[in-house]
């Protein structure tokens, strides 16, 4: 499934829901079934500082691909995060950069990821770009 | 008499919806919401008499300047100073306290020197304090608090020396809700020839102050947290020690003359508002105190007391809920945790519910580092705020418990 | 289309009356009125979307983040900043003066160095460079002006070595209305490696202002001289500058984290917002902004120009009357003598007559000393003025030199 | 004559006025009738700063009098300053101490003693204040 296919897939698991607390619910599963995140991988340098919630970032260039692994101490943050991770892990650096995130909008929740919530969320995509990038560069050496 | 339906009236937010739900603002020690005779005198100012202040001879500008002045004597009598020269027009609380120890810093504090903050203190009543410790060499240590977040008084009282010179401790912290005892803290300082700023950005909007008999040598608050403007705040400092101190900002108004060789500062409390005045806030400020004057700050008192309790003794109902900050004497705010729920997923919950809470560190770290907790949700009221309302706090408090069991 | 008729029914002041007489408001260099949509904006924030900026996760805070940052944008938008994190909320022009004095002094400037200052700048830009070079033992100099009020470019360039770190010079000066060269003054100072700060307090609401096309290191004004609100200014500071900065003020907001044993400071722009910033202000900014915007600033500088024009003209029909400042490039300022009558008296006689000018130094008293002077009385523009408006203080100053014949 | 006779014929005198330009014009003519001061008596020490016009003030005691001479660069400026001459000038230091300046305010002339004006004639009052009080101390000394 490209990007794209798996965000529209998203859309449509959230349109069954009209209640936002019924989308949260679903949020927090995700979250809890978010792959674990290896403590070890809890370092300073993974760590990407919003003001309310820590969010962990670690990233693996393995045959081609970008696996992400992440985590965050506070639940919704991390649904968000099984949420992304679902999208852009395990993809081509190239898929990465190119992908255009509308899901989030469209399921209501930009609000977690207003560039104003102090929450890490939008500094953590930011940031997944940014390892993407960098593979990509290390590809075309 | 305090006819609690006829002040929310008088706050026109207060009426509006969130997610189609009413709004339950309980984020006051942030930043409270203004009354409509505030938000009518801003317009009605920038509409008939807006003017730059001081240095004109035409009818608008007079009409500002007497606005501008008669608010600074509006709030020299609200904290009882002596003078108007006394009050000082900021920016804020923040910036009140880096004047302070920025210019009382530049003349008075030598190398070894030592400043005691609580531990309690928010961020802008510690950092403009380590900034000008490491300007001038000098030490900041932080008066301890003890497990209620109370200011240990034996131990402060080891910390005070000969050497301190700045004690600078919140009238009531904004963390916890702790009201300190000030004027014991005040008195003991002096003892050592200290001076003491107090932080009343917390306290300033909850009881009668009076900074002549508390006998503090400076006294700050914000505006926006006493229902006026954002953008203004007051320092209150004692005459002879403002006439001592070199300006801060160097500017227009500030001066009686200007020479590339040489230039004369003017006197107080000019000499402190170099350029063009927020005369606007500081009118908005006059007529917020007016307001609360009106209603008596006895009467706001007894009301919030009354709330205060009820919230204290509502919250103990709430399962699993853990208080941080429970000293004897507190007003204003409940700062608590919910089992393991994190602070930040309890917030947007409550968001959603309408009702708006503080998450997170509440700019106070070493708090938090003292219970060795990340954050709290923290609830703060103001006296528009009702016992429905927290009612409805703790119903979503429980709705909260069953999302995250 | 430029429709004065209309523009002047944007701004509620304009009908009112003084003394019985229309409003004839010329002190626009001093501060401006402010349209209906700011008035409005300011209101409605207040009355539904007031909450503290950047730490809550609550709906109402939000918003009011989310119009905090709208407002930055769109600055960055008008002046042609790089990048948002360039643009830094402050008090006012003297604020974002003295930011800089300090915070780029503190780290950069050492004895000996040189700061230069043209003889015609504001107190604001001359003060915190005084104070600045007291505390670092470096050399305060000033840039001559010539007897028509223009930076005297070939002493600029005298003036000019490895060891002038800073120069500070207005965009246009606020006493003579003089339009100084300041892209050949800032390409010359960066051969030399010297920084510019350019101070458009009285620029930037009359032409279009790019500091990237510029190249200026830091460029600053005041949000009351722009149709916004008091207590609200605005530096711009190249990037690489700013991240080499101290900070300038400590407080809530502008840290990472805090402890007793170390405080890290925020990223860009925080570093430098200390302390609840004036978000209501800046949102008002951002309105006024958008407002002459849509009106078109060439639009705005063709209709100030052709007012210019007239007044210059209109004004040398007056007899006695003697211009001060005299400059190739002038903008939005007349400044004059009127024979030997004291400023102060004319100012009182128009004033009942319900002309707003400014009399005395204009906070430029090194201008006045270039000149042999006490002071001038000033007329200066906007383009919401009229020239009628011109034609009945040309009458205004019949009728004071028949009182003081 | 009291001070507070001058004063109710002061104000007297302005009732014959309707229009501020004639009250003006009547302040400009004392202004110009104002008892010369003498230049060497322009020092630092007897100049008061407004920001706008300057202000001169000499006190002698004389005799159990005070006597004020007063200068200012401002026309409207001086003649206000003659008007209170009239008033306070050669009286004992108890009688100016006692006086309450109600005139200025009866004539419409208080915004040129609002405090706010930069003009230096409020400073200049609490200076004519100062000097009676000082002199009152040294003759009961
Ligand atoms: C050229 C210039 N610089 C600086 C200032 C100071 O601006 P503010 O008083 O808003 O800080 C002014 C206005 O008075 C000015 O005209
Ligand atoms: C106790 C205390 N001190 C200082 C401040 C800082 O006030 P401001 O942000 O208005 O400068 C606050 C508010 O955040 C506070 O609660």
């Amino acid at each position: 499934m490209t990007t794209e296919e798996v965000q529209n897939q998203i859309i449509e698991e959230f349109s069954l829901f009209d209640d936002w607390m019924d989308k949260y619910e679903m949020i927090i599963e995700m979250g809890n079934e978010l792959t674990p995140y290896n403590e070890k991988y809890k370092t300073p340098a993974n760590i990407i500082n919003g003001c309310q919630s820590r969010v962990w970032l670690n990233a693996d260039y393995i045959d081609g691909k970008v696996i992400f692994t992440a985590d965050a101490d506070a639940i919704i943050a991390k649904g968000i995060i099984a949420l992304l991770m679902n999208i852009l892990s395990n993809r081509t650096p190239k898929e990465i950069i190119e992908t255009e995130l509308f899901c989030i909008d469209r399921i209501g929740l930009h609000q977690n990821l207003s560039p104003t919530r102090a929450n890490g969320l939008v500094l953590m995509i930011k940031q997944i770009k940014n390892y993407a990038i960098a593979y990509q560069a290390k590809t075309n050496e | 008499m305090f006819d609690i339906k006829k002040i929310r009236d008088d706050f026109p937010i207060l009426s509006r919806k969130v997610y189609g739900k009413n709004l339950i603002y309980l984020d006051n020690a942030a930043t409270t919401q203004k009354p409509l005779c505030v938000i009518e005198k801003i317009s009605e100012m920038y509409s008939s008499f807006n003017a730059n202040v001081h240095r004109a001879v035409h009818f608008l500008s007079d009409a500002s300047t007497n606005e501008y002045e008669a608010a600074r004597t509006v709030i020299k009598n609200f904290i009882n100073a002596e003078k108007s020269s006394e009050i000082i027009f900021t920016k804020g609380t923040t910036d009140a306290i880096n004047l302070v120890a920025f210019s009382y810093g530049e003349r008075f504090i030598e190398k070894g020197d030592v400043i005691l903050v609580a531990e309690s203190e928010h961020h802008s009543n510690i950092v403009p304090w380590q900034m000008l410790c490491q300007r001038k060499h000098a030490i900041l240590k932080s008066i301890p608090i003890n497990d209620k977040g109370e200011i240990d008084f034996d131990k402060y009282i080891e910390l005070l020396t000969e050497k301190v010179k700045i004690v600078a401790v919140a009238q009531v912290s904004n963390s916890l809700g702790t009201i300190n005892d000030i004027r014991k803290i005040i008195e003991k300082a002096h003892e050592f020839n200290a001076k003491v700023l107090i932080d009343g950005a917390q306290g300033v909007q909850h009881f009668k102050t009076d900074v002549q008999e508390l006998n503090c040598d400076f006294y700050v608050f914000s505006g926006h947290k006493i229902y006026a403007e954002t953008g203004i705040g007051v320092l209150y400092g004692k005459h002879e020690l403002l006439e001592q101190m070199p300006p801060y900002q160097g500017g227009g108004d500030m001066i009686k003359s200007v020479s590339f060789a040489k230039t004369e500062y003017a006197d107080l409390p000019l000499k402190f508002e170099a350029g063009t005045p927020n005369y606007m806030g500081a009118v908005s400020l006059g007529e917020a105190i007016k307001y609360i004057t009106q209603i008596d700050l006895e009467n706001i008192q007894t009301y919030e007391t009354e709330l205060a309790n009820y919230a204290e003794e509502k919250l103990e109902t709430v399962e699993n809920l853990k208080k941080i900050g429970t000293a004897a004497k507190k007003t204003g705010v409940v700062s608590f945790q919910l089992g393991n729920i994190h602070p930040y997923d309890a917030g947007m919950i409550l968001d959603k519910l309408g009702i708006a809470v503080r998450t997170g560190t509440h700019c106070a770290e070493p708090v938090m580092h003292h219970f060795g907790i990340l954050g709290t949700i923290r609830a703060s009221f103001a006296f528009y705020n009702t016992k429905e309302e927290i009612d409805e706090l703790c119903l979503g408090l429980l709705r909260v418990q069953k999302m995250f069991h």
